[in-house]
């Protein structure tokens, strides 16, 4: 509705300019936010295409992936900072990306926070998660009788 | 204005993926039983359609993306920025007919084939 | 209604009030009020240049200014003024570079400068390189410089106030030599808040009026629709005189219609006029340069063809400029502002067509009479104490008969300042004048006449009809007759803008009332324009009687003053126009005698 | 000159002109219907799409259509104007869904076969009809310090300048104020905290000016939270300014003024 009316910009600055803004408590949060969104970005792009590529186009594609294979990459180290790289950084670029999202619609304070914490604490939760299962993974699991992988000593 | 509404979609799509990927890859640490029922899960032609579109909003994403960097940081990017866009849409079309067939292939003839 | 109080109070935020804002706003209290947000001035659209004679490329100095613009304005200049202004010119340019102004510059990095029309080296011996420029944006550029300096000294800007009364108190004086007078005394201002409707007075020790020009009295102009000739006309109902108001600049080449300027450099690179037969008229009126006749000139004779039928379109009202047997390389390099305003405004392709033409409208040479400090006259040499006007709403008179091109901008910045610096002196030592009892009655009764009318005639109606009588008959050629036309027409005019009605009836941003106001303004300086006019019957500069085609310099080299007169009847009054009285201002004569102008 | 011969034969020169041009012609004409988005918080608290429907000349622009409603049909309708040539920056507004300013938008580029929607520019209060307040705009505006900062002792004669210094910031002096661009900005519709890009434009002016000391401070202003980072590049500006000034360009240029001297 055009009756709409918003804040004027900043509204909570003063009416008139202050040319004393050189605060040194400026931070440059912001800038670093945007600097990282581009250089994982870049990154990311490997990384994923090359997760993409062995995944899916690889082989048998999408239908080659079991237990045995995902526990059959995660026993080379190569892998397994591949793939710890990739979750760090994609959850970090995503987070950022969903929390100027946030920023960018969320009106009223209080949903930006509420929005934003559950933002954070999910991407945390994920981040420990995936960093324990990538470092905690035994490819081998007692018990397991299928699609284990071929290096795997018979039980 | 429409690549940007296009990147941001698919950033959130696949933002909101890799939480439910992360999930689902940490049930390996859970039982490899489990993991494979659920990576099963994947391997339906719905899933496979649905594999195929994420791809496509991660491509573009990333395409796009390359494309934002090259405005932010080449002298020339802001100018070209239209040309960049449709480059984007080409490059994107060229990675995605080729992965397309692959992965439909694989996806239905391994379910047509009986797997 | 609110009051407020303030030292000095501007009216009009364009190039002189800026530029005296920034000069008093760091002197005394000031507020600035504009009845459009200051960048929307119409100063931001003067192209071409300011001179000064910084001699950066060319030898140069500031009498030969002088004199050029004594010349120009074909001897009704004051050369008081003339010699002040072109003195100060040096500073002035220095001051925009120092506040900012992007200045174009030379290979050594000093500020550049072109020729213009008239300016010349030793007397009228060559051109001269005197216009500073930032391409072809000067005006925007000295603008927004203006109004970014205002920004930095934390000016007062009241956007989108109309002022619509000065309020003046009068009292009894004594001259030196023992005799009495009335004397005028500025209080304040009345004006009209747009976005609520409410009045609002503003008490202040100095006024300077800087509202611009008055080029919507005529139909085809370069000027803005806003540009309605306010301060003149508030000034005038005050029973301030108007000087030389019969002379007004027509620029030749305007968009048909439209009025947007085209620049003269288009006849230079070879463009040529053409009439509804295809005809290049100008081969008749002047053999031998054709189409690079003088200005004036030029504008007469397409004025001439459409009055005798050969215009061309479906009114027949406007004549082309042809530049369709030129390379379009060669336009491209050398007129790319022309085709680019004839592309999106008309839609012409000027490799392939003919753009329609007709003189516009440009530049009121009169207006509000100041002294060289800028202090407004109440008659031939009495200051109005607290008073000041600059830019074109005033007439120094720095232009005579015919400014000169980029004398405007330079006025704006010279006057502009000495209106701010003396605004803020004299309210060092003056005391606030008492508003006069109900001071904002006059303006109220005036709203609310306009506001409840109801007769049904539409103000855009009276409007078009006076701009096309104003365009028909006062413009480049005038006889007699047809300035009785005129004047028979706005007393036809007049009469319909008693029974108008206006539609809106909102207090908010009730623009449909204030068109109706304005449209007061327009049609009182039109009747003052052609009473001079008419009262002149002589041909000088900007005004041309075919009936006196000669200049009369035993009869008429002075300046008119009109001055409001309810004792004029249509009887007593030599034009037989009631309420208007001609009085005449000897030109100030200092070093150049008349001479027969011609270049 | 004053007499004015009318009777000399006709000059040689004379040449066939274009029908449309030429005496008897007529421009062509065209009726439209301008959808206006009413709004007037005096009578009601809602806005209303109304129609006008007009005859119209070939060469008529946006503002003509709107001058001819009210002038001849609804003297109610409210749109602020001035120079009526894309100099002043008054009219910006939303013409079919883009940002333009309405004196330089000819009628007979649009689609005249369906209605021509106009309506007030997004992301500013609302006042009334097509008018907006634009004192938010300004206020940004004057938060980037938007004026030559000098410390040297002031020079009698002026500075001097190269012509390529000159260049530098020559396309962001152009800028008119019209705010067609951070009125199509979709960061600033979200929530009208951001700068815009009207203002890091006119920042961009004085930080690449040679003459100018303060370029610092602008870019510690707009390393802000809502300053340049919220930029997402996606060109609506640089689509709307009616000056032709590239706008993304120079918002590009101030992120790399600041990533620069914070690094
Ligand atoms: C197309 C064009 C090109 C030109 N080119 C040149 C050139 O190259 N060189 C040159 O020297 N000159 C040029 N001129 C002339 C010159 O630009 C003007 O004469 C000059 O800018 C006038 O400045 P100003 O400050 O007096 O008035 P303006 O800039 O017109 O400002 C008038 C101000 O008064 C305010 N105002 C008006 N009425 C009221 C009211 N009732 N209440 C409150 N405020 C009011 C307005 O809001 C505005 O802010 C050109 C003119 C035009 C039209
Ligand atoms: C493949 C390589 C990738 C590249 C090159 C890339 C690049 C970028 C860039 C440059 C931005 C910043 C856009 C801006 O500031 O306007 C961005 C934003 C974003 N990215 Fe990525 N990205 C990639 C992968 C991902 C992944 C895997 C995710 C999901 C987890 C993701 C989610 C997002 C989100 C949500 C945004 C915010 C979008 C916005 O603000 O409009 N991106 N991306
Ligand atoms: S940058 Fe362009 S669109 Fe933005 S305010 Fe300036 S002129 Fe208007
Ligand atoms: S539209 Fe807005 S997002 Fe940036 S490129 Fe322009 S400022
Ligand atoms: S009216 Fe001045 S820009 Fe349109």
């Amino acid at each position: 509705m055009s009756t709409d009316s918003i804040a004027a910009p900043r509204s909570n600055s003063a009416q008139s300019p202050k040319y004393k803004r050189n605060k040194a408590s400026h931070s440059s949060f912001e800038m670093f936010a945007w600097l990282f969104m581009r250089l994982s970005g870049v990154v990311l792009i490997v990384l994923i295409f090359g997760h993409l590529f062995v995944n899916l186009m690889v082989g048998d594609g999408i239908h080659a992936i079991d237990f045995g294979f995902v526990a059959g990459k995660w026993s080379d180290p190569f892998w397994q900072v591949w793939d710890l790289a990739m979750l760090w950084l994609a959850i970090l670029h995503g987070t950022n990306g969903v929390r100027t999202i946030i920023n960018d619609y969320a009106e009223r304070d209080g949903t930006r926070m509420t929005l934003k914490t559950i933002l954070y604490v999910a991407s945390a939760v994920i981040i420990v998660l995936g960093t324990l299962v990538v470092f905690t993974f035994d490819p081998c699991p007692p018990g397991a009788v299928i699609d284990l992988p071929s290096f795997c000593p018979v039980p | 204005m429409w690549s940007w509404v296009g990147h941001r979609i698919t950033g959130v799509v696949i933002f909101i993926f890799l939480l439910v990927h992360v999930l689902d890859t940490s049930l390996v640490r859970v039982s490899p039983e489990a993991y494979t029922a659920v990576i099963g899960a994947y391997k339906n032609p719905i899933m496979g359609l649905g594999e195929a579109a994420l791809v496509a909003a991660i491509v573009f994403h990333a395409f796009n993306g390359l494309r934002i960097i090259a405005v932010d940081f080449w002298k020339k990017g802001p100018k070209y920025q239209r040309q960049l866009l449709w480059g984007v849409l080409a490059l994107w079309a060229v990675t995605m007919i080729p992965f397309l067939i692959r992965h439909l292939t694989i996806v239905f003839s391994n379910f047509f084939g009986g797997h | 209604m609110q009051v407020h109080k303030y030292d000095v109070v501007i009216v009009g935020a364009g190039g002189a009030g800026m530029r005296a804002a920034i000069e008093s706003g760091q002197r005394a209290h000031t507020a600035v009020l504009t009845k459009l947000y200051p960048t929307r001035s119409h100063t931001g659209a003067a192209q071409g240049g300011m001179c000064a004679a910084l001699a950066n490329v060319e030898e140069d100095n500031w009498e030969w200014h002088t004199f050029d613009t004594v010349k120009g304005g074909d001897y009704l200049v004051d050369q008081d003024a003339a010699e002040v202004m072109a003195k100060e010119a040096i500073d002035a340019v220095i001051d925009l570079e120092k506040m900012g102004l992007p200045f174009n510059r030379t290979p050594e990095g000093r500020i550049d400068q072109r020729r213009f029309g008239g300016h010349t080296r030793d007397h009228g011996k060559a051109p001269v390189r005197r216009a500073c420029y930032a391409a072809d944006r000067t005006g925007h550029m000295i603008l927004q410089t203006l109004y970014q300096n205002c920004v930095k000294h934390n000016v007062e800007f009241y956007n989108e106030y109309y002022v619509l009364d000065l309020l003046t108190v009068e009292e009894e004086a004594t001259r030196e030599d023992g005799t009495t007078y009335m004397q005028k005394r500025i209080a304040g201002v009345v004006s009209y808040d747009l976005a609520t409707g409410e009045l609002h007075v503003f008490q202040a020790k100095s006024v300077i009026l800087a509202t611009g020009g008055a080029g919507k009295v005529f139909k085809t102009t370069s000027n803005a629709h806003t540009l309605t000739g306010d301060g003149m006309g508030i000034a005038f109902r005050k029973g301030i005189p108007l000087e030389d108001m019969e002379f007004f600049q027509f620029h030749p080449t305007g968009l048909a219609g439209l009025g947007i300027l085209l620049s003269e450099a288009a006849r230079g690179e070879g463009a040529i006029l053409r009439n509804s037969d295809g005809e290049r008229f100008m081969e008749r009126y002047a053999p031998t340069i054709k189409d690079l006749a003088p200005r004036d000139i030029v504008a007469r004779s397409m004025a001439n063809e459409v009055r005798e039928g050969r215009g061309c379109g479906p009114n027949k009202d406007y004549v082309l400029l042809d530049l369709t047997h030129l390379e379009p390389a060669h336009i491209d390099a050398k007129l790319p502002d022309i085709t680019e305003f004839a592309r999106t405004y008309l839609g012409v392709e000027p490799y392939t067509e003919p753009v329609p033409v007709f003189p516009t409208a440009h530049y009121a040479m009169g207006g509000v009479p100041t002294n060289i400090t800028t202090e407004v006259l109440q008659d031939n040499d009495t200051v109005i104490p607290g008073l000041y006007a600059a830019g074109e709403v005033a007439c120094v008179s720095v232009h005579g008969s015919n400014r000169l091109g980029t004398n405007s901008l330079l006025d704006i910045n010279v006057f502009g300042k000495r209106a701010g610096v003396a605004a803020a002196e004299y309210a060092k030592t003056a005391d606030f004048v008492e508003l006069p009892e109900n001071p904002e009655g006059d303006t109220k009764a005036l709203l609310d006449h306009v506001r409840n009318s109801d007769g049904g005639e539409r103000v855009a109606a009276i409007r078009k009809d006076l701009q096309d009588t104003m365009d028909a008959n006062m413009q480049v050629f005038r006889t007699k007759d047809s300035l009785n036309q005129v004047l028979g027409d706005i007393a036809g005019f007049e009469e319909r803008y008693s029974r108008i009605s206006v539609q809106d009836k909102g207090k908010r941003f009730n623009l449909d009332l204030l068109e109706a106001v304005e449209l007061g303004f327009l049609l009182e300086l039109a009747k003052v324009m052609t009473v001079a006019a008419l009262h002149r019957e002589e041909s000088r500069g900007g005004h041309y009687r075919e009936d006196f085609p000669d200049r009369d310099d035993e009869n008429f080299m002075k300046h008119s003053m009109a001055y409001l007169d309810s004792g004029v009847t249509a009887e007593s009054s030599e034009e037989h126009i009631a309420g208007i009285r001609l009085e005449t201002k000897p030109v100030v004569v200092t070093r150049y005698q008349p001479m027969v102008r011609k270049y | 000159m004053s007499t004015v011969e009318t009777e000399l034969p006709e000059p040689a020169s004379k040449i066939e002109l274009p029908a449309h041009l030429g005496g008897g012609g007529d421009i062509p004409t065209f009726d439209i219907t301008l959808r206006v988005r009413r709004y007037d918080p005096e009578f009601s608290e809602e806005s209303k799409w109304e129609d006008f429907t007009m005859t119209m000349y070939g060469t008529d622009r946006v503002l003509d259509a709107l001058h001819k409603v009210k002038w001849e049909q609804d003297g109610s309708l409210s749109f602020r104007r001035s120079c009526a040539h894309g100099v002043c920056g008054s009219d910006a507004m939303r013409i079919n869904g883009r940002n333009r300013l309405a004196c330089k938008t000819l009628l007979k580029d649009l689609d005249t076969s369906k209605p021509i929607t106009v309506e007030p520019i997004k992301g500013l209060p609302v006042e009334k009809d097509l008018i907006v307040d634009m004192e938010p705009f300004f206020q940004s505006f004057r938060e980037v310090m938007p004026f030559l900062i000098n410390r040297d002792h002031t020079p009698t004669k002026e500075r001097l300048q190269s012509a390529e210094d000159r260049e530098r910031f020559d396309d962001t002096t152009k800028c008119i104020l019209c705010a067609a661009c951070t009125s199509s900005c979709p960061v600033f519709w979200t929530d009208g905290q951001y700068f815009g890009p009207a203002a890091i434009v006119n920042a961009h002016r004085f930080i690449f000016d040679s003459r100018d000391d303060a370029g610092d401070m602008r870019l510690e202003i707009l390393n802000d939270k809502e300053g340049v980072w919220r930029c997402r590049t996606t060109f609506n500006c640089t689509e709307a300014c009616p000056r032709g000034i590239q706008v993304t360009q120079a918002i590009a240029e101030v992120k790399q003024a600041i990533l620069a001297r914070q690094i």
